[in-house]
């Protein structure tokens, strides 16, 4: 995991942008900031792997390959006669 | 093959002889991509005076076989032979020349080097290799080498020859473009070509790993290896000679080297319309790495064709998911959401689309200027191929025309757009056709935060006046390319969120018009609704600026023409206004009405764009009426007749387009080539000579029957051959 | 506290492209991102606001203005003479 | 004031007798910001012949008192007086000129209308106000929105007058740039100037909250109450006229509505040397709002200037973090960083900086095109002032230059940055001119990716050759506003990271020329040092182009001087080369070097811009010279010595500058006047005033007795009236 402070320097309608202490920018989305923030104040913030979701997603990727295969290459709808 | 005669070959004048080289040696540094088309320079002088009175001309070619030395001296030679065997006129006077020396270049985008051969007559043969930078390094070349050379130099000339456009404006023939250049077909000479094919089949195979260094379209923030202008002048070869089979043995063979290659197999066998291969291909890829953006953006594609807009949403996610900075992956996820009637989710993807503003579509351009502009140019009028209406259009009808054009059709903004900016307003009309104006402002205000909401939100904050609601870049600036009138908006940029009010029958009908600040302000404005919505980016901005001002025009055009119809009076307009005014309702994708003003275009005179344009609603009648039949709806024998009349009206479009790029020196166009394979596959290709004979024969008062020849013939041939 | 899963949809050297559900794309310094996430990983991001770091800046630049302050306004340096 | 004669007033022809005024219609709707100078259209037709040959003409105007419909008037009638008091050549041909009517336009960018005053002679007065789209709404105002919209326009047209810089390149006035007009001094007439100080001061107060809509400098993303041009015109004029007290009084009342205000009050301050009364309201003002990003950078700057620059640095880190989109405040921290030696930061930020292509410098534009060019001018030469090598530099010498130019030196695209891009630059020059290049490009590899390093990292990934190590830009498209020999590096941008070699001694030394590769490869590469490690932006990779190249230049040159020295040869140049030479030592930081270059350019002949940047480096001596004594290091007399000859020199490029400005109509050029009111300040008046007569006196052999009158004894009125 990883978590790191960052000061808000701009807080636009959406957008914000973030500082961290080398000066690196981000542009980050404000509906992602805690409430009652504002330009001025500073985040901290932790990020680490989401190992279920992605395990979920890909599960679902994998049902959607597969109706597509059945869909088509199986059950192959009229050819059509022409390519514009 | 049509024989060239002395009047197929443009000229133009250059400043001293060999200067045009001296000019392009110069430029060498600054050639993006694929480079320019093959420069052929001509010293002549006249057959009885002296040598010093010696002038020099060139032009540009593509489709000439650059693969060795041998071939390109060959060509010099028959040049030579042409312009030497009678006399000509020449800026009118008749002339005689001798041709005592030809040099011929082509460009090698691979190793950025430039190929040169001169050809003395009689005597010597001379070649030289140019580095970027102006230098001869033929002598520090091993033979090896020099062969990898050549190769690349045939390579990239048959992948300029197949990707530059046929469908320039009109401007270019009879404006000021490019018209000094010769394009030849270079599939269309029997057993040689077949041979020309496997060389370059043979050389794509080779050269596959170096292809990202002749760069790629717009559509990719980066050439690749799968998207590059090698593989795309690959396919572009395999679908006009239909070499599906021998395709598909090259790259598997080069898949087992590079994975992503199956992106390209799939996309072949889809060609070869062997579509469950293609699936299970496509499938079998995508299992094997989920991230194969080429394999997503294809499938999604695929799908959607297929009617599955909701699959194929799932597909075009993965697809944003694995390649974020691809416009292409993006504008596919707009489609999706079009299709499935999501326009809130459309149009916070469209604004999410990474735009690319500095790259073009690839076409050939002019490497040496012209000193005295058209004033240099000797363009003689090919006689062997001519059709009255289309050889004889003269460019001050045009022009005329273009002087006297009505001040509202004059730079209308849209029509200026480039790059991914015209990809982008694409998708924008293709949201406005579904959800009218007045929806499009209503869903424009909910996902975007509007000018009046973001003024009341910073007022009070210490010198914050003016902040626009467009959101200002971070790094580096924005720019969008579009033509100088587009800056008038722009500068007027802050306001245009509230400045556009509803165009529709604005002049007509002012009870319908809905007030904006009525939508605007309906939107609820509580501090997490307002969160949750975007800044819209301020090129998307633009583009509704623009698209309010096509609305304008053609909602003004349509009730005009709706009232001088009750009045029983003649709408009358100039081939160049219709054109524009169906090129309008093309981009707002109102191609009936569209249709209309082409074929109004047409009947004032011949227009190429105006003939391209029409041929492609024929096209796109013809796959409706075919999709109605196939759903049991239609009655057959109208069907039939029905069908027919779109062939025909087809086939004389392309006819008319073929000659008119003979009348220009080009024998060459690849669309149209592939338009009458088409049609040629649906009709046989005995039933298409026949019209051809019966529409053009000598008694329609044309000299056509030689053009039928080639127009048609020619084609048979090079499908013969391959 | 605000929580929201993210997808790498692209991963250079130093900059991240990140994507939420509802296609907000985040550009995000790779320093940020856990050990061992490549692109198509999921990240889950947190974010809070600190207050602890804004009193300790706040008080670090109140010095910093009384150092200011009393260098320069009461034990005032050598008026000089030219402006260029 | 020096009474203007009619040797003063440029004109051109216009197409036909009031076209000017059609054409300044049309464009109303593209002018940004500031907006044009004055116009003015004047109908004029020969003493004895008929109303029927009359023709137009028409110049610009800056500095006129638009105030009210009454001065402008007058303006145009003293004008008119002029023009018909005698013949004058026109053309080669004597005329005498009647002119029946007169118009003069000033736009008021507040309400972005133009305002139009016509004289009819004798006759009628007519006052028109025309629309941003052409519509005359005079009628449509009340009595009060008419004087709001003058007041409007006269405070427009001073701010105008003391923005518009006076240091345009030689090439405005001898090359194809705007010279059809003439500046005025507004605040050199005595007690009418007093008044209109006064009506301008009162104007700003009324004003200030409209300030935005002037636009502003590209150091900010946009126009705030604080950063904006109007803003900017007061502070100018503030300074012109040394009324600080007054600025000080106004300021206050305005602070009461805006706290930001208070940045501007210590600016005042700071101008009037008060800096304790500065130092305690910047610390109040910081204090009440920590994020007041102006003041920030104000206090930033200060502290800079007293040597403290660790203070400095947290100092300039608030002012990011307080205003993270503007360019101002990440400058100050680069600057910061240099100064501390923190390289590796400088890169860092630097790279940071948010940049801004969409805007330049206020310049005056032309708003009417010259059909024939420079044909269409009637230029003719003052004499009442004249100095011969600076009066009669003709524009033939120039041009022969030019064409002759060493290639070498032509299109250096350094030349050409602008906007922020220019002002990047000037920081990458401060650090290389601090570590050198070998140490600048060590220091670069390791806080960016390098380009194999980067290769070595994707090697593997599916499609991924080719990808650049510089950023894309993830929406909109980045541009560079540098000319197009620029982008030649460009296109080659992605290898430019390896392409760089070092440039020092090149040709003469090969030994110790640094293998870049060498320095690369020992950058450390596993992951984490990796992942710390930037992308460099495209346009920062672009600007270490531009570096190398001009290194290069200078490197050559310095060595080739030696070589010349050593052989006791002379090095010969032409003053244009000269003055590039000079340009690119300024802009490495080598000020000596550059000095030597500009004084031998002006050796050759007089040229405004080397005369302009050799008296920078006089005044950047003198406060060396200062610093030096004020440290107790220098004798005393000597220092007395140079201090004189110093101010001399300097007095003398003021006063060429002078004769040069007002050859070419400007009479008011406000950044001579503050060098010379601040030698005034130095040496007193009366010193000032004899060294002109010494040095300028008739016996020099130059009419030059007149204008000492003005270049000296103008200014003195000015600030006795004021």
């Amino acid at each position: 995991m990883v978590e790191v402070s960052l000061t808000i320097g701009k807080l636009d309608a959406s957008l914000a942008l973030l500082l961290t202490k080398d000066h690196h920018l981000i542009e980050f989305p404000t509906i992602l900031l805690p409430n009652g923030v504002k330009a001025g104040s500073i985040v901290k913030i932790r990020c680490d792997q989401d190992l279920k979701s992605e395990q979920e997603e890909e599960v679902h990727f994998q049902s959607i390959q597969d109706e597509i295969l059945s869909t088509f290459a199986t059950n192959l709808p009229k050819k059509p006669v022409l390519r514009v | 093959m049509l024989p060239p005669s002395i009047a197929s070959i443009p000229e133009a004048r250059e400043d001293y002889p060999g200067s045009s080289l001296v000019e392009r040696t110069a430029r060498l540094l600054t050639i993006p991509d694929l480079g320019p088309g093959d420069l052929c320079n001509i010293h002549k002088y006249q057959l009885n005076s002296k040598k010093e009175t010696e002038i020099g001309t060139f032009l540009y070619f593509t489709g000439v076989d650059t693969s060795n030395v041998a071939s390109i001296a060959a060509h010099l030679q028959s040049l030579a032979n042409l312009m030497t065997s009678k006399s000509q006129y020449w800026f009118g006077d008749k002339k005689h020349w001798k041709v005592p020396e030809l040099s011929y270049c082509s460009y090698n985008a691979f190793s950025k080097v430039d190929m040169r051969v001169t050809v003395h007559i009689p005597g010597k043969l001379d070649v030289v290799v140019v580095n970027y930078d102006g230098k001869l390094i033929q002598d520090k070349l091993s033979s090896e080498e020099l062969d990898r050379f050549w190769l690349e130099t045939f390579v990239c000339g048959i992948v300029r020859a197949v990707l530059e456009s046929d469908d320039d404006p009109d401007t270019n023939k009879v404006g000021g473009g490019l018209v000094e250049v010769r394009k030849i077909n270079p599939f269309n000479n029997g057993i040689v070509s077949k041979e020309l094919l496997n060389n370059f089949l043979q050389g794509f195979e080779e050269l596959f790993f170096q292809g990202y260094k002749l760069g790629c379209t717009v559509d990719f923030p980066q050439p690749t290896l799968i998207n590059n202008y090698l593989v795309d002048g690959f396919m572009k070869v395999i679908e006009l000679t239909q070499t599906y089979d021998q395709a598909l043995e090259i790259l598997e063979r080069l898949q087992k080297e590079e994975p992503s290659v199956i992106s390209l197999i799939a996309q072949v066998l889809l060609l070869k319309q062997d579509e469950v291969e293609a699936v299970k291909v496509m499938n079998e890829g995508i299992t094997q790495n989920k991230r194969d953006v080429n394999l997503l953006i294809l499938q999604t594609e695929y799908v959607l064709e297929k009617k599955k807009p909701e699959l194929a949403l799932e597909l075009a996610k993965q697809a944003v998911k694995s390649s974020p900075s691809d416009f292409k992956a993006w504008s596919i996820l707009v489609k999706c959401y079009i299709r499935l009637g999501d326009f809130e989710n459309a149009l916070l993807t469209l604004n999410s689309c990474p735009m690319n503003s500095h790259r073009e579509k690839y076409q050939l351009k002019r490497i040496v200027p012209l000193k005295n502009g058209s004033e240099d140019l000797h363009l003689p009028s090919p006689t062997d191929v001519t059709l009255d209406e289309v050889s004889n259009l003269q460019s001050n009808e045009i022009s005329y025309e273009q002087r006297n054009l009505d001040a509202q059709l004059t730079n209308l903004p849209a029509t200026n757009l480039k790059s991914t900016y015209a990809k982008a307003y694409d998708l924008l009309t293709d949201i406005v056709v579904k959800t009218g104006w007045e929806a499009l402002l209503k869903y424009r205000a909910k996902v975007f935060v509007m000018e009046e909401e973001y003024r009341k939100d910073i007022r009070g904050s210490v010198s914050s006046a003016n902040n626009g609601t467009t959101k200002e870049p971070l790094n580096g600036a924005e720019n969008l390319t579009v033509a100088e009138t587009t800056e008038t908006v722009n500068e007027e940029d802050n306001s245009s969120t509230m400045a556009i009010k509803s165009p529709q029958k604005e002049n007509f009908d002012d009870s319908t018009t809905v007030d904006i600040d009525a939508v605007t302000t309906e939107a609820v404005s509580f501090e997490d609704e307002f969160k949750r919505k975007r800044l819209c980016e301020r090129w998307l901005d633009n583009l509704f600026m623009l698209l309010y001002e096509d609305l304008r025009v053609y909602t003004m055009w349509q009730a005009e023409s709706l009232h001088f119809q009750a009045q029983q009076m003649e709408y009358k307009k100039t081939t160049l206004e219709w054109e524009i005014l169906g090129s309008i309702a093309y981009r707002l994708k109102h191609f009936k009405e569209g249709s209309i003003a082409f074929s109004n275009a047409l009947s004032g005179r011949f227009s190429p764009q105006s003939q391209r344009e029409i041929m492609r609603y024929y096209v796109m009648e013809r796959s409706k009426l075919l999709t109605k039949s196939s759903s049991g709806a239609s009655n057959i024998h109208n069907y039939t007749k029905l069908m027919n009349q779109l062939n025909e009206k087809i086939l004389d479009s392309i006819i008319k387009l073929l000659v008119w790029n003979h009348r220009w020196y080009s024998d060459f166009s690849p669309g149209l080539l592939l338009s009458l394979s088409d049609l040629v596959a649906w009709e046989g290709s005995i039933k298409i000579q026949s019209s051809v004979r019966a529409l053009y024969s000598e008694s329609t008062g044309v000299t056509s029957s030689d053009k039928d020849h080639i127009g048609n013939h020619g084609i048979i041939d090079m499908m013969d051959d391959l």
